[in-house]
């Protein structure tokens, strides 16, 4: 793994302004086009470019499947929490409005939140997916293919 | 002669829906290579993707933002929504199908439908042997 | 407390095995998935029982998610009908779960175990959401959680039987294509009301009247859940799917899967569609009643020569199927009624039928009939399971059986539909002839030389026992099923415009 | 009496099923089960008969279960047929237990304790057929007489034994199921009851012009009843063990078939509703090749009992002869030819099985001489064919009697002539029998008699057969009691 030097370095030049996007992509979902999938895709997108250039082995290193899979529920949980905290508060499943002060306050934290867990899911199923399909042992040789 | 020709442009976007899911759908039943039935069927739900977006376009209308303006003509955002969902569970769809080839491929060895089909054929037989 | 729970019984349905299902997966500790599984389809089927007990006096339950009130927002809605299938669904997942943990322990590797009570539970919580949804939409989303999660299970057979693969695969696309036509439908309803909620879609199709894209919805959806049930001739994922399956899979999928698809049917028919236009009953007089009862005789049929006791079942499935939608294409509140209890009669049966299969499997090592002959001496309580079910399929008085083919025929005389009659009753001598082959096999002939089998174990018999013993309870005394099967029709012939009564 | 009627109803009803796990626990003491088994069958004749004394005091028992579905219940009530057809299974049932004791032992047969369970369970069927109040109780108990003898006809596991068992349950279900279940749910939708009412609960209620078609739907769905075409399964199932035959032929099976069918005839159509519609017309004709073709078969069978078989189908076929003139002298033979044919039926197959047992000989051709070494059987034989004639002085010479009084009343001379000459064929089928073991030459080796425990029942229901002319008068008077019409509605 020491050649395609450049591309390397590009890629890890690159994986900051990805992840930044993606950022970006989840916090402004509620003023314009984005929200969690869109941003969940692209932070996968990152890791998949860095197992790409770099092999799966340093992804997994980094993400290990155990984070991975904790990702998923957790971001699952953060979105049904968020859902079940209407309910204790007396209001239906899913109802934001008690989740501030006041009912429009209380919307935007319900979209964000459950956005945020919406993106934590997404990123961390695709990087699995990805994971699950590029770790998987080869029974072929190269050359047959 | 016009009012068919005004019948086919105003609905284009309906026409390019109807080829692309016939092709899909044409693909995902003619070919037996299990990877191109899986491409067949991901043809065939974009289709549906882009008939459920082509659906909720209003003529003139922006994206649907809250811009201020009361005025302010914009799309009909629920399908758009709607088939982000749809998209979702395409995707798990296409992943599930994708990790059944490649296990499909591990245990027998192949991933043609008519060479399976005679392995299977085979193992029956065998079993009435028995 | 008990105030609050009651309030929230339909959401808590669906998000109590929501939750739970993410954590089957991280538990390590021996056997904690399968304990998590069991314990939340507990919880599930108590809210199932309370929701069907404040349904039966004719209430509608009906939930708003998020605050937001139909139709915009997104609402469940519960009724008799409702209430009846998620008992059904949930019950059927207590029973299999606690026969599954003996079963699956044999069939699938113990590192998946995980990860398969998982996608059963994520499974469960498809089939319960689809059921209680208002939304239909949602129906589309909570049918692809199930139908995702059901072929994950039913690969995961693929330890026994490499099979399993390609079983789950062809599953995979048939079931894709049913559930992308189902999704084409919704849209064509959409752009005719631009409304998604069920209640809201009903009352603006009768006001828009007829139009050539309600027809085309109609013909869209009527395709796609034709798949998703197993309607003959759309019936060819079916048989490899169940056979491969694990045998707790088998089990519950039979009980559950194609039933919760038929509800559905039921579902758009009565309470959206609502027949307000000729089209809609002709095509289901011409089209389905017809593809019903070839597919009621032609399952039967070719469940007499399978030697594979699970492909036998599975064939004998497609034959129930074609006779509950007989009682479907009767739109007649008797027929309704005769297609809902079938419904519960043959979940109960072929729930059983299939564990006795799985208990085969497990201590017998086959499915084979010519292999498992002389089994009745040797498990001698898995195989009078095994009769029970039998003369239910074939319709012997005394078990469920028996109470749907009475209804059934009771509903086709009553349109005076003698061919009808003559069908079913052919298909039930049929199912004489499959059933008694194996009993047959099993009591009369001598075991192969050199076999071993042992009598399955309590856990597996318990759950099969109280399938079985479900199947002659309700067929010894149908009150409560057949009061709850006529409250549901008399529910969608009231929210249809039908003619017929 | 200690016990009320109801009680006792109860009791003769569910006492075998409690004998039936009896029986079970006691598989590993064959000498204990067997007397329990005759004990049951005792107790339960004992109950039977507290019944009929509750009956003739004017005590009626009724049962009421509960409901299988809406409107259907499970429910008993007793009446003067069905009275007289529970006393005729349960007494039957005695002699036959403790012959089958006897028989199942000397002939050396696997599974006594299963066959002595299936036995019971097929009794208490036969008794619930009986009781029943409605078509629904009767439907059911029918269905489960089927499925419990099942297990008996095939109770020698050969592949012969199974081949006969299936056709017999493949008959036996198919009818019902495609023809008696559609009958029945037609006649609840046409009158909305399926009680059993005096009078029928049709009239008014069914377009004449149907009546025919539901008539037929009953006697061919009725396999039981064994009307050609649907006879098949009795030669099939004469590979059961004798005990098995006896009670196919005599007690339980096809006598609970021709019972149901007269029972439907009284109380669903009832009699005045089916001769003023004309409606079992051809059902007479019917009958009467039934009982000719049967006969000349039975002329042809070498095999003892594939020819008694034969017989049944032609003497069953007096029965529904007798239902479909649909007169209260029609319904008085019918009853009478099905006591008279259970005595003497049951004794031929008794005898049949003990020439088994003691000389293991099945054809007819076989049998010259064996009289000689076997008197006690063959005399029970020779007076039971009598009886089966129609011969006075034994009980089958007033069935035919009544029969012949019906048919003349109906005007129908040539059923008349029928039964003539279904008598003269009968002469022929089952005199050369008898005669030939008693008065051909003797065979070289010698046999000797079967054990007492089955010499004793085969005296027993040879003399019963002398005995029932006799008392013939008796359950004629008892059977006047049936009501035909039914009860006046004040104005």
């Amino acid at each position: 793994m020491h050649h395609h030097l450049i591309l390397r370095v590009v890629a890890k030049l690159l994986l900051p302004f990805i992840l930044l996007y993606a950022l970006y992509v989840q916090w402004h979902g509620d003023y314009g086009p984005g929200g969690g999938f869109q941003a969940g895709v692209i932070f996968a997108v990152g890791f998949v470019l860095y197992a790409l250039v770099y092999g799966v082995d340093e992804l997994t290193r980094i993400l290990p499947r155990p984070v991975l899979i904790t990702g998923m529920i957790a971001g699952v949980i953060l979105y049904a929490g968020t859902g079940l905290v209407g309910l204790f508060q007396g209001l239906t499943f899913l109802d934001y409005n008690g989740l501030a002060a006041d009912s429009r306050h209380g919307q935007e934290w319900g979209i964000l939140l459950v956005e945020l867990g919406v993106g934590i899911t997404v990123a961390s199923s695709m990087t699995a997916i990805f994971v699950a399909f590029a770790t998987r042992e080869p029974d072929i040789d190269d050359e047959d293919w | 002669m016009d009012d068919l020709i005004t019948q086919i442009t105003a609905h284009y976007n309906y026409w390019m829906v109807i080829i692309l899911m016939m092709i899909g759908l044409y693909i995902t039943i003619s070919r037996g290579n299990l990877i191109k039935k899986i491409v067949g069927l991901n043809i065939f739900q974009t289709s549906v993707f882009m008939f459920y977006i082509s659906m909720g376009k209003v003529t003139g209308g922006t994206a649907p933002i809250l811009t201020g303006n009361p005025d302010e003509v914009y799309s009909n955002p629920l399908p758009h929504v709607l088939i982000l969902t749809a998209i979702v569970v395409g995707i798990a769809t296409t992943s599930l199908a994708l990790a059944l080839a490649v296990r499909i491929r591990e245990a027998y060895g192949t991933i043609e439908e008519d060479e399976l089909l005679t392995i299977e054929r085979d193992a029956e037989a065998a079993e009435d042997k028995i | 407390m008990p105030q609050f729970i009651a309030q929230h019984l339909p959401i808590l349905q669906v998000i109590v095995p929501l939750i739970a299902a993410p954590f089957c997966a991280l538990i390590s500790v021996r056997n904690g998935a399968w304990w998590l599984a069991f314990v939340t389809s507990l919880v599930t089927f108590a809210i199932s029982v309370l929701l069907f007990a404040a349904t039966f006096d004719g209430e509608i339950i009906s939930y708003h998610l998020g605050g937001w009130a139909p139709p915009i927002g997104i609402e469940y809605r519960v009724d008799m009908l409702n209430a009846f299938v998620l008992t059904i669904v949930s019950g059927t997942g207590v029973l299999t779960l606690l026969y599954a943990r003996a079963s699956v322990a044999h069939e699938v590797d113990a590192k998946q175990h995980g990860l398969f009570y998982t996608a059963f539970v994520l499974c469960l919580t498809g089939l319960l959401g689809v059921t209680i949804t208002g939304d239909a939409f949602n129906v589309f989303v909570f049918l692809e959680i199930s139908s995702l999660a059901t072929y994950a299970i039913v690969a995961s057979g693929a330890k026994t039987d490499r099979r399993a693969l390609t079983a789950a695969y062809n599953y995979l696309i048939m079931g894709t294509i049913g559930a992308t036509f189902f999704v084409i439908g919704l849209g064509l309803l959409y752009m005719i009301t631009g409304t998604l909620n069920m209640a809201d879609l009903a009352q603006r199709l009768l006001e828009h009247g007829d139009s050539r894209t309600l027809r085309m919805g109609y013909a869209f959806i009527l395709v796609g859940l034709g798949l998703k049930l197993a309607m003959f001739p759309l019936h060819q994922w079916l048989p490899n799917a169940y056979t491969y399956a694990p045998s707790a899979v088998s089990a519950f999928l039979s009980a559950t899967a194609t039933k919760v698809a038929i509800y559905v049917l039921l579902r758009f028919l009565f309470s959206v569609f609502g027949f307000s236009i000729p089209f809609e009953a002709d095509i289901l007089f011409l089209v389905v009643l017809p593809l019903a009862l070839a597919g009621s005789l032609i399952g039967a049929y070719i469940a007499t020569y399978q030697d594979n006791l699970k492909r036998l079942l599975a064939y004998s499935s497609i034959s129930q199927i074609g006779a509950m939608l007989i009682g479907v294409s009767m739109l007649s509140a008797s027929g309704l009624m005769a297609a809902i209890i079938h419904l519960f009669n043959h979940a109960v049966t072929k729930a059983s039928l299939y564990m006795v299969a799985g208990a085969y499997a497990k201590e017998a090592g086959t499915v084979s009939i010519r292999e498992l002959r002389g089994v009745g001496r040797d498990m001698p309580f898995t195989t009078a399971a095994f009769v029970v079910g039998g003369m239910s399929l074939i319709g012997i008085p005394l078990t469920v059986g028996f109470i749907s083919k009475w209804y059934l025929v009771e509903a086709a005389l009553m349109r005076g539909w003698w061919p009808v009659v003559i069908v079913i009753v052919v298909s039930s001598l049929i199912a004489l002839i499959y059933v008694g082959k194996f009993i047959e096999a099993a009591y009369m002939h001598p075991a192969p030389q050199g076999i071993i089998r042992r009598e399955a174990p309590l856990t597996m018999l318990i759950p099969m026992w109280i399938f079985a013993g479900l199947s002659l309870f309700f067929g010894i005394n149908s009150s409560l099923t057949s009061e709850a099967a006529a409250r549901a029709a008399q529910g969608l012939v009231a929210a249809s415009s039908l003619i017929w009564q | 009496m200690m016990i009320t009627s109801n009680y006792a109803l109860f009791l003769a009803l569910f006492l075998p099923l409690g004998a039936a796990v009896l029986l079970a626990a006691l598989r590993d003491m064959p000498r204990a089960r067997d007397i329990a088994h005759v004990a049951t069958a005792a107790i339960t004749f004992a109950l039977v008969l507290r019944v009929l004394s509750g009956f003739l005091a004017g005590d009626v028992a009724h049962l009421y279960l509960f409901d299988v579905m809406s409107g259907l219940p499970l429910a008993f009530a007793v009446e003067p047929l069905g009275l007289v057809f529970a006393a005729l299974a349960s007494g039957l049932w005695i002699v036959i237990a403790i012959y089958a004791a006897g028989y199942m032992r000397a002939a050396e047969e696997a599974h006594q304790t299963r066959f002595a369970i299936f036995f019971t369970l097929a009794i208490a069927a036969a008794l619930g057929i009986a009781f029943s109040a409605n078509l629904f109780t009767l439907f059911i108990f029918y269905e489960v007489l089927t499925l419990s003898t099942y297990p008996l006809v095939a109770h020698k596991g050969t592949d012969e034994a199974r081949k006969g068992a299936r056709t017999y349950l493949i008959i036996l279900l198919s009818t019902s199921i495609a023809l008696l279940f559609p009958a029945i749910i037609w006649t609840w939708l046409a009158s909305g009851t399926l009680n059993f009412e005096p009078g029928g609960i049709l009239q008014g209620h069914l377009d004449p012009a149907l009546a025919p078609v539901l008539l037929a739907l009953f006697a061919f769905g009725i396999g039981k009843a064994a009307l050609m075409p649907f006879h098949r399964w009795l030669p099939a199932a004469m590979v059961a063990p004798a005990p098995v035959s006896a009670l196919l032929h005599a007690v339980a099976v096809v006598k609970g078939g021709v019972f149901a069918l007269l029972k439907i005839s009284v109380y669903i159509f009832g009699t005045g509703y089916l001769s003023s519609t004309n409606a079992s017309q051809w059902l007479i004709w019917v009958a009467a090749f039934s009982i000719i073709v049967p006969a000349l078969i039975a002329i042809t069978k070498d095999d003892l009992k594939a020819r008694l078989a034969y017989s049944t189908i032609s003497q069953l076929a007096y029965v529904t002869l007798g239902v479909a003139l649909a007169s209260q002298a029609g319904m008085i033979g019918s009853t009478l030819q099905i006591v008279m044919h259970a005595m003497a039926k049951i004794t031929l197959f008794m005898c049949a099985g003990a020439i088994y047992v003691a000389a293991r000989k099945t054809k007819v051709s076989d049998m010259s001489g064996l009289g000689r070494a076997m008197p006690v059987t063959f005399t029970a034989f020779l007076i039971a064919s009598f009886s089966i004639i129609g011969l006075p002085p034994l009980g089958g010479a007033w069935s035919k009697y009544f029969l012949l009084l019906a048919a003349a009343d109906a005007q129908q001379t040539a059923m008349i002539i029928v039964l003539g000459v279904g008598s003269l064929l009968s002469i022929a089928y089952l005199l050369p029998v008898a005669a030939r073991a008693l008065f051909l030459p003797a065979p070289a080796e010698m046999t000797r008699e079967a054990p007492p425990a089955m010499l004793i029942p085969i005296c027993a229901t040879a003399f019963g057969c002398l005995l029932l002319f006799v008392f013939a008068h008796d359950i004629y008077g008892f059977l006047l009691n049936v009501p035909l019409l039914a009860p006046e509605v004040a104005p």
